[in-house]
């Protein structure tokens, strides 16, 4: 059973995609806690996207796929933005940007910290993110 | 979709958060701890009972006073986070470096504790 | 301002649309008794194909999307499965489906009567059912 | 996503209808009227106050009523439509083949008034 839905690239349509995202996955019964982590994570690629991904094209949009099997959900999170490898990227120290007073800087901290598995593939024309989170579901 | 509402109560300044802190709306969130702490009130709590939805750009406002609590010596509380949203301060581990309170009576107590 | 998702061929996951729908409207200040007739509509096109489209391939998907301008907004349904060019569709009369006790047969008319503007297209690959709504904005 | 909860009084069936009535559940609310009109109750009411939502396939099961309600005289009342779901039986002019009320008081002196 998959699932996809475009949002327009905007900050304030965020939400609209988080409550998407938690409406199937509470629809395929995977418990409110472990959506809520889900969500924050797809919604931090989102953001990073729409805000740091530097998309030309203002009519452009942030497509997500959500998938199940038995084992868990995937989520592909395709844009075509500047391509941005979040495996690559090594996060900061926490107690640095403590220190610093840094106001950002670790969204892709709990990204990694979330999900169980992450791959990046990018095209010259779209790049996609596969995020996949073991789940236990409730029925 | 975030609401901040401050009340100053006679020994401390509450700050009441609604709604959902994410990337479009933690500059609510950081505007109003901004004015908390211009304030200089050596006591502030923060009512997240209503608080719905956090991001790392909500958390990152938090994160970024606690210098500021250490050095100015506020007694800074976080109270009434549901328990999804308890579990994202937990996963950096932010919940050992804020107080995080239950209700609002434990929160008053932390501050008359001192 | 545009929307769109992919929902599985399937009558239990109508639900889940007419929430993404109703979400979209809600997003954009769509009075509720408007949003409810509009999501109607397209609940009734996208039954139609789940249980008339006699689509071969299970693994494939309804594709709505949403889109707005300053007079109202528009539908787009496409689907893989028969054409069906509800346009040229002739409804029965409501008194005689009550006289033979029929239980169906008036979706078609409830799209049409709530409906504003209505135009199918076909391909070789797809049908595209497109529904436009006039709507006052709610501010 | 739809419950038909039967109830049976003094003197008339009462059909609790709560969810979405639609292509995929509307059949539920087919069975629950066949059963109510299988034991020639006279006097049936239908409390729609949780009924959500309705599309043509509740409608039809509705409809598919009419011609039985008017040939066994059965008094068949439908009570509690929100206003949305009351403009959906407007739109094919059903509001004028049914008896529909607000209320539950309204709808019971429909049965009495016989
Ligand atoms: N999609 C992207 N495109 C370009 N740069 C990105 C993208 N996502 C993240 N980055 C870079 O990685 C940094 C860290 O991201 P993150 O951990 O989410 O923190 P924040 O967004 O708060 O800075 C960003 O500041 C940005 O420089
Ligand atoms: N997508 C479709 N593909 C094939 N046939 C269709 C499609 N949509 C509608 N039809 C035909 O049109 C008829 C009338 O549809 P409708 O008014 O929605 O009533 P119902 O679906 O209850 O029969 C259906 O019974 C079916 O024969």
């Amino acid at each position: 059973m998959a699932y996809s839905f475009n949002i327009p690239y905007s900050k304030n349509k965020l939400r609209l995609m988080r409550k998407f995202v938690t409406e199937v996955l509470h629809e395929h019964s995977v418990p409110d806690i472990e959506t809520n982590m889900m969500v924050l994570a797809v919604d931090e690629v989102c953001a990073n996207i729409i805000i740091h991904g530097q998309c030309s094209d203002l009519e452009d949009y942030v497509k997500i796929s959500i998938s199940f099997n038995k084992e868990g959900v995937w989520f592909d999170i395709i844009d075509k933005g500047a391509a941005f490898d979040i495996i690559k990227y090594n996060e900061p120290i926490l107690g640095d940007l403590i220190r610093t007073k840094q106001k950002g800087g670790v969204g892709i901290m709990l990204v990694k910290k979330i999900m169980d598995k992450i791959e990046f593939d990018s095209s010259p024309n779209q790049n996609t993110l596969r995020l996949f989170k073991k789940v236990t579901f409730e029925k | 979709m975030l609401e901040i509402v401050q009340t100053n109560e006679n020994n401390y300044i509450s700050i009441a958060v609604t709604g959902d802190a994410d990337a479009s709306s933690s500059i609510k969130l950081d505007k109003g701890l901004r004015s908390a702490f211009d304030e200089s009130h050596s006591n502030i709590i923060i009512d997240c009972t209503n608080l719905n939805y956090i991001s790392s750009a909500g958390l990152g406002v938090f994160m970024s006073y606690i210098e500021e609590i250490n050095q100015t010596n506020t007694t800074f509380v976080i109270y009434g986070l549901s328990e999804k949203v308890l579990k994202v301060f937990g996963i950096l581990g932010l919940d050992q470096l804020l107080i995080l309170k239950n209700t609002k009576e434990e929160a008053l107590v932390e501050l008359n504790g001192l």
